[in-house]
């Protein structure tokens, strides 16, 4: 297993499943790299939960408009058709299910659905932002993640360890090393790398691998 | 992301038997006559949708607009704060042969539960109707000291609403106070189905001016010469 | 008994007690007539259920903007530093206590404030609109009314045998007769028609009056 | 019907110790910094307001605005979702001293509870946190199948509110995202307070533009040259 995708790969990988004319929010950080994946001739929507639909890339430097910024506080450009909500309206559209997919960076994620992205225990200051809401509502919640810990322990796992941000909310899971879906609680593998066995893979993910007859490649770009 | 529909009748198709619609509007103050109109038009074409439960403050006024659909016969029910008007005899007939349901709700609480339907809020509580025949069978509850009653949220398989201008990509104005009961119905609609006086292309709303963000219409259609209901009132236009 | 205020003298003695920058509801119908009467110097802004605050006075006939209507569907007109907002959030302004001054017409009031407004029993199209939201959360409700129905029966009572609008809400009552105050639970009496007794309006009165040491005139012009 | 005061130390008058104040503003966008500066003026003078409790989406960045406060020692606790910025230090350290309270509210909450304060609602269901530790001790309950936590609304003696347009009557526009929970605080606190870089005559504001009505706005007062709580970062300013 000397082989992986980059981060960027994995984010190039999450944004071929975006649909044109998406709804989408990304989560703060490796999640806002999707953005710049997407497939020639889609547009996905973005949404920030600080109020702005349709917001497009970082401006050139020192032509920031310090208004003008997304969720992680970053000064952000308007695309054409974009719109500005307040706070209420912002997490109305997350928890009413108006988005079509949510994507997450995740500390673990079980096969149960269960998502842990907002707290690594009780040492420090808690802060969760807008996790909990963007877990609910979303049609699609996707986490992307690498495969395993800086120390090589699973990340995909049977039960969270770590404080949860929300019960049986995520829906599929694309890692450094694997596409997996969660459905009827257990992990159904979609995609691995080719140069991985099935084996290799199980013994970095933290539950069982459900293998259904068609198992894809997973092939990323040098991005 | 082209969210225009050449006609009406594409407009309004995938409205089936047994929905629950929202129609925009108080009174005629942005009733989306030319949209209900179009299904009304379906409606004596093919024979459907029928049985349908429509949610609007009113229950409609003279022969157009609601108060049509329900004398065409394509009403099942109606959820509404003031099932009265000028002209309320298409309701009121059919509701006193006890051919037509009603649930009456009050009208901040129909607003709110509309709200909450468009905002993935299941229920919430508050002080109107506390005490009264309205609450009957509802679950209530104290806080600090005071009762409040539990409201469900409510959600529809479509909405019909009037804009008065849109882009292509479902971006919304409304004129004046015909915003009323549409921005929170085309958030609470699985299929938010627009006619807007004017269709522009993305960029010429100002972003701070949008009222309804695209994010929450499905279909917009332009009517530029669109009717008002008081206008065809007086006119004594019958549409069913 | 052969003397009482007309409706207009009601309205007008209700308007005196609506301070100059005071948010104010008036009810559809007879309510409606209270406008008229703001004391010279003074600016009262108005909300109507449907989503605009600051209206003014209905526009000349065939001048009507029919998108621009009040709760009752009458055309209305907008004075400057007018808004526009939807229902959702005309209706939490409403129960969200920021009215100063609801003013509702009644069938029935009784001393512990309850009050009956919308019903006048099971026959019929029933029809509440607005009024069970407007009881709750204006700073002060009041009820403008006829102190006795058309038959000459008490419409302040000691309970209210209509179907309820709202539990205790009402706090002040401005009769054809009397300016009554609902205070723990009973009428006490302010201000009366100097030609009446005060045994006289007892016998009118569904409820005992509680008698301060201080009762004022009610004498309004003739408007 | 004249809401404009003549300068910042009036505009914050009447902000008192023990209160519940609401600051509007994400991060720097539609951070009220001149108010929050006037009332750390006011305390470092008279000793007063202190034991605030604060309530925004963050908890002070660098030494100035809300880190400023918290600096200067006149919070006692902060009612936030997200404590963490480019320079949290302020907040950081005596939150780790035990100096400081926390809580720590889901972002779609804080504000569904802000809107509820500011409409009446005294409490809703939402999905969030629940299952978390977030929702421990707070009532749960199911509703079509799903599992839901019940929230209270929140409210505050007063707010502090950054706007870009107001009218000598209250009536309200925000610059882009700046408007975030300012909307939400003005009509959640008693007394809402409003620094606006240019106030205008009513009827200078299209009616359908505006954001927040003056109903929910108690002073006005024109900060032309407000300052960005970016710029004076990166500046090095250090308020308190």
């Amino acid at each position: 297993m000397s082989q992986k995708l980059s981060n960027a790969q994995i984010a190039w990988r999450a944004a071929q499943d975006i649909a044109d004319g998406a709804y989408v929010n990304l989560g703060i950080g490796f999640p806002e790299m999707v953005a710049k994946f997407q497939p020639p001739g889609r547009q996905a929507i973005f949404h920030t939960e600080n109020g702005v639909l349709n917001f497009g890339e970082a401006p050139p430097a020192g032509e920031e408009d310090w208004d003008l910024i997304n969720a992680g506080k970053k000064a952000i450009t308007l695309k054409p058709g974009a719109a500005f909500f307040h706070h209420a309206d912002s997490f109305g559209m997350v928890r009413g299910g108006h988005l079509d997919v949510a994507i997450l960076g995740t500390y673990e994620v079980a096969e149960n659905g269960d998502l842990a992205n907002w707290s690594t225990g009780p040492k420090g200051v808690p802060a969760v932002g807008g996790a909990m809401d963007l877990v609910h509502g979303a049609k699609r919640v996707a986490v992307i993640t690498d495969h395993v810990t800086k120390d090589g322990k699973p990340k995909l796992v049977k039960r969270c360890t770590l404080p949860l941000t929300g019960v049986g909310c995520v829906t599929r899971v694309y890692s450094s090393l694997a596409v997996i879906d969660i459905e009827g609680g257990r992990f159904v593998l979609r995609e691995k790398l080719p140069s991985m066995s099935v084996e290799e893979l199980q013994a970095v993910t933290g539950a069982e691998l459900v293998l259904p007859d068609m198992i894809g490649d997973l092939i990323a770009p040098e991005v | 992301m082209d969210k225009t529909v050449p006609d009406l009748a594409a407009a309004v198709a995938g409205i089936e038997d047994g929905m629950v619609l929202m129609v925009g509007g108080f009174g005629g103050s942005g009733a989306p006559i030319e949209l209900i109109h179009a299904l009304i038009d379906r409606f004596k074409a093919t024979g459907s949708p029928k049985n349908l439960t429509v949610v609007n403050n009113n229950a409609g006024n003279g022969r157009i607009g609601i108060a049509a659909m329900i004398d065409a016969g394509m009403v099942a029910k109606i959820v509404c704060s003031f099932p009265r008007s000028a002209d309320p005899r298409a309701f009121t007939e059919k509701y006193l042969a006890g051919e037509i349901g009603l649930e009456l709700v009050p009208q901040g609480t129909l607003a709110e539960r509309i709200r909450a339907g468009g905002a993935g809020i299941p229920a919430f509580y508050t002080p109107a109707s506390f005490g009264t025949d309205v609450a009957k069978g509802k679950p209530v509850a104290e806080f600090d000291g005071k009762s409040y009653v539990q409201e469900r949220w409510l959600k529809a398989d479509a909405a019909l609403i009037k804009a008065e201008m849109a882009d292509t990509m479902g971006n919304l104005t409304y004129r004046k106070a015909a915003r009323n009961f549409s921005p929170l119905m085309a958030a609470a609609a699985k299929l938010t189905i627009v006619q807007a006086t004017n269709i522009v292309a993305p960029g010429e709303i100002d972003p701070e001016q949008v009222v309804t963000p695209g994010i929450f219409v499905n279909r917009v259609v332009e009517v530029a010469g669109a009717k008002q209901e008081e206008a065809l009132m007086r006119d004594g236009v019958a549409y069913a």
